[in-house]
């Protein structure tokens, strides 16, 4: 079977593109599938390590019972996240985030 | 019945409260309280120093003042024979005084303000004489300076006169400062201030021949003279005398030739048992009266103002009664200063006659010839000055012979000075009388007449006692007088008589009488301009007295006005920084010279809220409202927490 | 787990629940029957804290997944106390008047709902289900006046900020369940303590730190809240400012006493030094800020900074976690006054700036003599409510021999006081445009009379508040 | 009958009466009030010092209650030889600022209630003995002066009321972090000032000193010593009248009274070795600001500046660490309050008139205002030490105090005299002398309202002036007992 | 002890790692919008097979089912509503690339040092839990998750709602 330690470089790829993502894209739904990636790859480190690492009987499905959860709230979490987006596209015309900045200083 | 003494001082200072709250009520009648008030203190002194000069006895009453912890300060009254001498002379010139003032006085609307300074006055005189130790004796010498601000400055709305009473009180400021340092010096080395105590506690501590002791009580010695030289006008605080003439006269004859004056002489008779134990103190006390006796006869001789002429020639006298006590002629002092008293007194109210009569002109070139005009004044002050010249039988004569018996014994470069300042006394006098009185008067329009009775009335009784008070103290009486004083065992040896010292000082006199009559006399053989030409620079130097006030304002007034504008400038600048403003914000932050400019000029305080606010403009920029900024720096921040935390950890 | 069971554990949070569902259907179902809704929500707030001493018995319910402990008790009643405030608030907040008040009072009550839930979460899965609960409702709630741009850029910064806080905190919790194999904090703990300090786990506690110090707006975390705060609708600003801050700093203090023992991994220096950061930059940048609403957000950054010295020395002084309970309280009461001051203006003059405070003395006395209260409280001046929660914080420093973080705290309450005068000299010192009075609508009069009520008598008589604050056992 | 706490809150419930019922029109109503419940605690005064004995150096008439115990708070008032006289000062000066106060009538309410606050705040720091409440009422001053001076004052309040309080807010914040060490610092951890008078003197001497540094702080920025006293001409300068008088007159005591109550007793050790520090800030105080003071222009800030070199004396005498030392520095304490207050009193009278303190545009008014000139030449001699009126006893104990351990200082100090004597004159012939300034012909003399605010300090002044023992029977006991505690006393 | 990986699951691991960082990678530089969702879903396929590789199916089942088909297609949905056709051609990325690029790979560096260093306590089979086991503990152990995320998801479907309505249907 495939050791844990590739699954972890993996996901700490994902997260870090993500980061990347979310630092550079220009408009907000750029940001809104990066934001995406870094849940994913938290899921799917959950889900490795709850494979691979020993746990107490009780909590055999923790890590993938945390995944199924986190996906659900990723999801919710995207439509909130889109509604906002569609709210701002109606004021101010945009979603570049370069553009949003009403409020400073 | 030994509280008595207490009530002599503490009656003018009722008078005074009294003048002061129903002053407009009182009106003209304010003077009668005042001389009521002093004639009746007088009464009681009379008894008081009766009692102790014939029965050799001192009256000593005290209460407890302050307390602290077990220790306590008590204060007051204690009479003995310098008291009692002190007291007869106080009460009498100044009662004296007071009657002429109302003749003087008459007619000025605040009239009844300068009676009630007066008995003020009067009452810290009187308190000075009868306290029984340093703090009141501090307390009342004070309250005489308060008064002698207020006198001088009575005509307030001359700015020279106001200037000459801060001048004044300024002056005697210093010097009652460095009395005020002595006392505290002598009470923590010698335990009290008390004259009996300090009687046995300064011998006793002298005895023990600690040097740190000994320089402590020689230091507080000198301390207190400088109180002396405050208020004595000695050199180098003279300046203010002169000036203190800008005060009406029968103030300058109280105050500033009489009484006042005489209490720095006092002060150092008083506390003798501290000079005497230490010759170091008593050398230059005698020293500085030398000097300062000298140097004001060599200015009294160019001076023009009436009034300033005796003005030095009091401090020439009181010169010569620091320099006696300072050789130790404790005696001699006392006296001349009781027979200077008189006579001094009588020339200030001559002159002042002279000056009410002749419509307050002052300058004695204009006079002249007023003999005619003025009888009265003209005999009562041809009787003063051949005193003070020293001439016999008058009271001056005896009183000077003393000090220069006991200088002639003890310091010879002393004894030919004062010798010499006699001549020049002499001089100086006579220049006076003779530019006043004889001759024809100078300036025609103005035609003098001769004052009221009730100006004269003091001026005969006091020619009187001029001319018949030093016989008391002449050998024809035994020195009455000087034994009088008790004189304690620390004074010096009694000098035995001397005709050489005797018959000099009369053929000094007559010398000086003689070159006046040469150069002051109707027809003057040598005319006074062409002598004054041969002189050159020392009589322009004489004339402008040493240009002292003028060095005084280069080295100490000035500097002290540059100091404190100095101090303010800091105080708002460097400390303060009240000039703050946002303005300087922005120009601060351009350049690094402009934090160094921040820095010096805005202050310490308003400088560090500058350079929060300038913190807060700067941190303030990093919410640059765009997102992606601010998730860049947070990330940026996560990664620095955890780097930090491991190379901690690690 | 029998239901009975169930309803022991969580009987206050079904009853919010129900009320919450009650309100929107109520809203659904008779939409002109508006006026009455924030009032039902209002009722079901204060049944549920009614019900909440009968649920205090300390028990662990859900194997493990939610604890109930005086920690949990405290941070409901501050949470509560402070959503009912914020209806309040809401009521009489002339913008939200008519837009969608049904939706706003159901998610404010979800909110706390989720609050509750967080604030007795002792599991990682129930600790980031809660922690998502309330941020959606948050960011929901702060874009809800979506006319105004500014209300919903505010919720895109607060959005996109949060989302990316949560996913990397999530991340963190992964590799924390993968070091120890459980999701349960305490089961955490033994783990952590067997296993000692690792990279990993430094990770871990950075990532995780990285969510809560979003949630309780903590240098460097808190580049939102400025903006956020300033474009939200008001009260939803005095509910971020207070409850979800309060909330973050329950599971704070929850992950660190508990999940985190300081044996293995020491984190009170880094604590130490974001704590300073905090408090020194909130009050710094506030010094400048021209729009009330910004100011109290830099200060609200700075209180978080205070709270923070309570956290760090917690395990130093038995007075540490009561100092930072007792300043939270007593920030509750001033913050949330304050702001329904700033409804009270805003909902007359229609503006924010400072500059339009001036002289609102005169218009209106009783307001503005209340808006000075709450500053000089915040400044810590007794015989007010922040003075005993500043003094209490003094005194664990002082007790912790922390004497350096007392002389910054002074320094910084100095600083504060700065601008906090800065708006009461407006107010008082400064002549107003204009005369007419200024009215206040009532149920802003309620809010104002509670929170002044409870600044007062926190300052006054501190000593109910401290006992219950110091009943925090220190390693719950 | 717990007569500190009803003296404390009198002013308490006179504001809240009229905080409730009085319409803020109705300025007549308010200013009787105000003048009524400012005047009561002139007479409670009164009784307290009837009641207490002075012999009896421990305190009396203790009221105390548990406040809170979780923190081992007390409610704890209680006076002693030196809070008495102090309670008698603040309510003297009060009712005379009330006095003072009477032509506010602008916001007339708001200044009422400021005005009575304040005086809450000053009782309570003088009666109180548990530091913790000691601390409460020593920051309620703050804001109501902040508003007094804000709202009423002069051209640049709002900066010299801003300034006002930072400073203080500096100050206290040293002296809470002092005050919670020594409470950290005492085994069973307590606030009450006489549990603390035995124990604080055996901790350890570095303790002591850092924790005297950080009380000094506090205490010093209120006295005010030199580095730390440029808030003091802004505030006076800017504060209307009866807040000057005020200011000076009590908050200044504030300062001192704490070294006396918590910074001597409570840290002997650490006041011993910074007393030369101690004596040196003194006579900086002395003399430097006499100097500033010299070249002042306006007649108040020359009356601040004269205020704080006399402050200096209070150091230059508790630095000596005599009993002497001691009481000569409380008396100026009292002797300065009242002189102080009078002075600023003066002035403000004068300001009332002419609407300008700018020295140089007086001139001669002695002809037209005969009354008021001969009280400011009373004032002004009490204040430059003339024998005779209390500022003399004050600064010759102080000074006879300091001499034993300080002689130096003490020489230099006296320089301050001199110049104190020098502007003081100047200042009185720029005012009073000279010939009259013509804009000031039809000038009415002093009324009567101001005059009787005047007379009981004139009479205060000659009074302590000519018979100390009014004052010192009373603190002599206690300031004995205290020297006992700090236990070392230098010779006389 | 399962035996060691045989030839073929490495192969296939790679691919999907290929598949799912590659895309990962485009999700974040393309230009594109449009293009950049397409990719983001082969992202989600990739690890979905990750899961299977994990032998986590009903997990990969449910990430499909939830991603792919809900939340892509939101996106879809989303992005048509706001990009403009002028839009594509901007520079996606902004002047933060640079540091971005130095944060995220220090980051991963140091993260990937911390994790491969970590004390991991592998098991040596890996016997994953059937789905009828996560059926079982969902609704016992985990009822309250359960029921509170079903509160979560009201609660973002509420404000959805309220926020993307246009306002002129006023009901």
């Amino acid at each position: 079977m495939i050791p844990l330690a590739p699954f972890l470089v993996v996901s700490a790829a994902l997260v870090a593109i993500g980061v990347f993502g979310a630092l550079t894209r220009r408009s907000a739904l750029g940001i809104l599938m990066s934001i995406e990636l870094i849940i994913n790859a938290a899921a799917l480190n959950l889900v490795a390590f709850s494979q691979h690492i020993r746990t107490s009987d009780a909590e055999s499905t923790a890590g993938q019972m945390f995944a199924l959860f986190a996906m659900a709230i990723a999801a919710a979490a995207a439509a909130v996240g889109l509604s906002i987006v569609i709210c701002i596209y109606r004021n101010s015309k945009t979603v570049n985030v370069d553009k949003i900045d009403l409020m400073r200083w | 019945m030994d509280f008595l003494p207490a009530l002599i001082p503490v009656l003018p200072l009722l008078a005074f409260a009294v003048i002061i709250t129903n002053g407009r009520r009182l009106g003209w009648s304010a003077c009668l309280v005042a001389v009521g008030a002093s004639l009746t203190s007088a009464v009681l002194a009379a008894l008081v120093y009766s009692r102790v000069l014939l029965s050799h006895e001192t009256l000593a009453w005290s209460f407890e003042w302050v307390r602290w912890g077990e220790t306590a300060l008590r204060m007051g009254v204690r009479i003995d024979g310098l008291g009692a001498l002190m007291l007869f002379m106080v009460t009498v010139v100044g009662t004296l005084i007071e009657i002429y003032a109302i003749g003087y006085m008459a007619g000025d609307k605040t009239f009844s303000r300068f009676f009630a300074f007066v008995s003020l006055f009067m009452a810290g005189m009187l308190g000075l004489v009868v306290a029984d130790n340093l703090l009141l004796l501090f307390v009342s010498w004070e309250i005489m300076g308060l008064c002698s601000y207020f006198l001088i400055g009575f005509y307030f709305h001359r700015p020279s006169a106001a200037a000459a009473g801060i001048k004044a009180f300024i002056t005697t400021r210093i010097g009652d400062v460095g009395l005020l340092i002595g006392m505290i010096l002598l009470w923590w080395t010698a335990g009290t201030l008390r004259f009996d105590e300090l009687l046995l506690a300064v011998p006793a501590l002298a005895g023990l021949g600690d040097a740190h002791v000994d320089l402590m009580l020689t230091a507080a010695a000198l301390l207190i003279f400088v109180g002396t030289i405050g208020k004595s006008a000695q050199f180098p605080l003279h300046v203010w005398l002169p000036d203190a003439m800008e005060g009406p006269t029968p103030v300058s004859a109280l105050i500033h030739a009489a009484t006042m004056v005489a209490a720095g002489v006092f002060l150092v008779a008083r506390s003798f048992i501290l000079f005497a134990q230490f010759p170091a103190a008593l050398t230059v006390v005698a020293w500085v009266g030398g000097f300062t006796a000298l140097f004001a006869a060599l200015i009294a001789l160019t001076q023009n103002d009436i009034k300033r002429v005796l003005a030095y020639s009091t401090l020439s006298q009181l010169g010569y009664m620091v320099m006696a006590l300072g050789l130790g002629a404790y005696a001699a002092g006392m006296f001349h200063l009781i027979t200077h008293a008189f006579f001094k007194a009588l020339l200030f109210m001559g002159a002042g006659a002279v000056i009410h009569g002749f419509h307050h002109v002052q300058d004695m070139r204009r006079m002249g010839g007023l003999w005619g005009k003025m009888p009265w004044t003209a005999w009562t002050f041809l009787v003063a000055t051949l005193a003070i010249s020293g001439i016999p039988p008058l009271s001056g004569f005896w009183s000077k012979d003393e000090i220069l018996l006991g200088a002639f014994h003890e310091s010879p470069v002393l004894w030919v000075a004062g010798t010499f300042t006699a001549f020049l006394t002499a001089f100086y006098m006579f220049r006076l009388f003779f530019m006043t009185f004889t001759g024809r008067q100078r300036d025609g329009e103005i035609h003098a007449h001769e004052s009221p009775a009730v100006m004269i009335l003091p001026l005969v009784v006091l020619a009187v006692g001029a001319a018949l008070l030093g016989i008391p103290g002449s050998p024809w009486m035994g020195l009455w007088v000087q034994h009088s004083l008790d004189v304690p065992a620390y004074a010096l040896a009694h000098h035995h008589h001397s005709n050489l010292v005797m018959g000099l000082s009369i053929a000094v006199a007559v010398a000086g009488i003689a070159l006046a009559w040469l150069m002051y006399a109707p027809r003057p053989t040598i005319q006074p301009a062409r002598v004054a030409r041969a002189m050159g620079r020392l009589y322009t130097l004489s004339l402008n007295k040493f240009h002292i006030d003028e060095i005084y304002a280069a080295l100490i007034i000035n500097p002290t006005r540059a100091l404190a504008r100095g101090s303010f400038r800091f105080d708002l600048g460097l400390i303060d920084g009240a000039v703050n403003g946002m303005g300087w914000l922005q120009r601060a932050l351009a350049s690094l010279k402009g934090l160094f400019d921040k820095w010096v000029v805005d202050g310490i305080v308003n400088l560090l809220a500058t350079i929060v606010q300038a913190l807060s403009a700067v941190f303030g920029l990093i919410q640059t409202g765009r997102v992606h900024n601010y998730l860049l720096l947070a990330s940026l921040g996560a990664l620095v927490i955890a780097c930090l935390t491991w190379w901690n950890m690690g | 787990m029998s239901y009975a069971e169930y309803l022991a554990a969580i009987g206050p949070e079904i009853a919010l629940t129900i009320a919450a569902l009650l309100v929107m259907s109520i809203d659904a179902l008779w939409p002109r029957s508006v006026r009455a809704i924030p009032w039902i929500g209002i009722a079901g707030l204060l049944v549920t804290l009614a019900m909440l001493p009968m649920f205090r018995a300390e028990r662990v319910a859900f194997s493990g997944l939610l604890v109930i402990d005086p920690l949990a008790v405290l941070f409901k009643v501050i949470a509560l106390i402070s959503v009912i405030l914020v209806a309040l608030l809401s009521i009489s907040h002339r913008p939200l008047r008519g837009f969608h008040e049904g939706e706003y009072h159901t998610l404010l009550l979800f909110f706390a709902v989720g609050l509750m839930f967080l604030v007795g979460a002792a599991h990682l899965l129930m600790i980031y289900l809660a922690l998502e609960m309330v941020s959606l409702a948050a960011y929901l709630l702060t874009g809800h006046l979506k006319l105004d741009p500014r209300s919903s850029e505010a919720a895109l910064k607060y959005y996109l900020f949060g989302a990316l806080c949560s996913g990397l905190f999530l991340y963190g919790a992964s590799i924390l369940f993968g070091l120890t194999g459980t999701l349960h904090l305490d089961g955490i703990a033994e783990a952590v303590r067997a296993s000692g300090l690792s990279a990993a786990l430094l990770a871990a506690l950075v990532l995780m730190l990285i969510g809560l110090g979003f949630k309780i707006a903590m240098v460097p975390f808190h580049l939102w809240a400025p903006d956020a705060y300033e474009g939200a609708p008001t009260p939803i600003t005095a509910l971020l400012s207070v409850a979800s801050k309060a909330g973050g700093f329950a599971v704070l203090l929850r992950v660190l006493a508990v999940a985190f023992p300081l044996e293995a991994l020491d984190w009170q220096p880094m604590l130490w030094v974001l704590c300073v950061v905090t408090m020194s930059l909130g009050n710094v940048i506030a010094v400048r800020q021209g729009n009330i609403k910004r100011l109290l957000a830099y200060s609200s950054i700075a209180q978080a900074g205070y709270v923070l010295v309570g956290v760090v020395l917690m395990r130093q002084t038995p007075a540490g976690l009561p100092s930072a309970m007792i300043y939270l309280i007593a920030y509750l009461f001033m913050n949330i006054g304050a702001f329904a001051v700033v409804i009270v203006v805003s909902n007359a003059l229609g503006s924010d700036k400072i500059e339009d405070y001036r002289g609102l003395a005169r218009r209106a006395p009783l307001a503005s003599a209340s808006l000075a209260v709450f500053l000089v409280s915040l400044t810590g001046i007794p015989p007010l409510a922040g003075f005993i929660g500043k003094f209490y914080l003094f005194a664990a420093t002082i007790d912790a021999h922390a004497y350096w973080l007392a002389v910054i705290m002074g320094v910084n309450s100095v600083v504060a006081a700065f601008y906090y005068f800065r708006v009461v000299r407006a107010m008082y010192l400064d002549a107003g445009k204009s005369e007419e009075p200024i009215g206040t609508a009532r149920p802003l009069q309620v809010a104002v009379g509670v929170t002044l009520l409870g600044t007062f008598v926190i300052g006054v008589w501190p000593q109910p508040f401290l006992l219950f604050a110091a009943a925090l056992p220190l390693g719950f | 009958m717990p007569l500190l706490t009803i003296t404390t809150f009198t002013p308490l419930v006179g504001l809240l009466l009229i905080l409730l019922f009085v319409d803020g029109r109705r300025v007549n109503t308010v200013r009787w009030m105000g003048v009524i419940f400012s005047f009561l605690p002139l007479l409670l005064s009164a009784a307290i010092v009837a009641v207490h004995q002075p012999s009896n150096p421990d305190f009396q008439l203790v009221e105390r209650l548990s406040w809170i115990p979780a923190l081992g708070i007390e409610y704890h008032l209680g006076v002693d030889g030196i809070s008495v006289p102090m309670v008698v000062l603040t309510a003297l000066l009060s009712f005379v600022a009330a006095l003072g106060s009477w032509n506010i009538t602008d916001r007339a309410k708001e200044y009422w209630i400021f005005f009575l606050l304040l005086q809450v705040g000053m009782f309570g720091t003088f009666v109180s003995l548990d530091l913790f409440l000691f601390y409460v009422f020593w920051e309620i001053v703050l804001v109501p002066m902040y508003f007094l001076i804000g709202i009423w004052g002069g051209p640049r309040r709002e900066y010299s009321a801003i300034k006002f309080f930072l400073f203080t807010l500096v100050g206290s914040v040293a002296m809470l972090i002092g005050f919670l060490a020594i409470y950290f610092a005492v085994e069973p951890h307590t606030f009450s000032i006489p549990v603390l008078l035995g124990r604080t003197g055996s901790l350890p001497h570095t303790l002591q000193s850092v924790v005297f540094l950080a009380i000094f702080l506090g205490f010093a920025i209120k006295v005010p010593v030199v580095p730390f006293h440029t808030w003091l001409p802004d505030a006076h300068v800017e504060a209307p009248t009866p807040i000057s008088v005020i200011l000076a007159g009590v908050l200044l005591k504030m300062g001192t009274y704490g070294f006396f109550r918590i910074g001597f007793p409570l840290l002997p050790e650490g006041a011993r070795q910074w007393s030369f520090a101690f004596a040196v800030l003194g006579v900086i105080g002395i003399v430097y600001t006499a100097y500033v003071a010299m070249a002042q222009r306006d007649f108040k800030k020359l009356v601040a500046y004269s205020s704080v070199s006399h402050m200096g004396f209070v150091l230059l005498g508790m630095a000596g660490f005599t009993l002497v030392g001691f009481s000569g520095a409380y008396f100026m304490t009292v002797s300065h309050g009242v002189l102080s207050g009078a002075m600023f009193l003066c002035v403000g009278v004068l300001y009332d008139r002419t609407h300008t303190r700018d020295l140089d545009a007086f001139g001669g008014l002695m002809a037209r205002m005969p009354i008021y000139g001969g009280m400011l030449i009373l004032f002004s001699c009490g204040a430059l030490g003339l024998p005779g009126l209390s500022g003399f006893v004050a600064e010759f104990l102080s000074l006879l105090g300091a001499f034993g351990r300080h002689p130096w200082l003490v020489g230099i100090s006296v320089l301050g005299i001199v110049i104190t004597a020098a502007f003081m004159l100047l200042m009185m012939r720029r005012v009073l002398m000279g010939p009259l300034n013509e804009r000031w012909a039809n000038l009415s003399d002093i009324s009567a309202r101001e005059l009787w605010s005047l007379i009981p300090l004139a009479v205060a002044t000659i009074a302590l002036g000519v018979f100390p023992p009014l004052l010192m029977h009373i603190t002599d006991p206690t300031l004995a007992r205290m020297l006992g505690i700090i236990g070392f006393e230098v010779a006389p | 002890m399962t035996e060691p990986a045989s030839l073929l699951a490495w192969i296939a691991f790679v691919c999907l790692v290929a598949v799912t960082v590659g895309s990962a990678v485009l999700v974040v530089t393309l230009r594109n919008l449009f293009h950049a969702v397409l990719a983001l879903i082969a992202s989600l396929l990739g690890v979905a097979g990750l899961y299977l590789m994990l032998l986590a199916e009903f997990v990969a089942a449910i990430h499909v089912l939830i991603y792919v088909g809900a939340v892509a297609t939101l996106f879809l949905f989303v992005i048509m509503l706001t990009v403009r056709i002028d839009d594509a051609a901007l520079r996606q990325s902004n002047r933060q690339v640079i540091p971005a690029i130095a944060l995220c790979g220090a980051g991963l560096a140091l993260l990937l040092a911390a994790l491969l260093a970590a004390p991991w306590t592998p098991v040596e089979e890996i016997r994953p839990p059937g789905v009828q086991q996560i059926g079982h503990d969902m609704l016992t152990t985990y009822l309250l998750p359960f029921e509170v995320v079903s509160l979560l998801l009201l609660v973002a479907l509420v404000g959805a709602v309220t926020l993307a309505r246009r306002e002129d249907q006023r009901t």
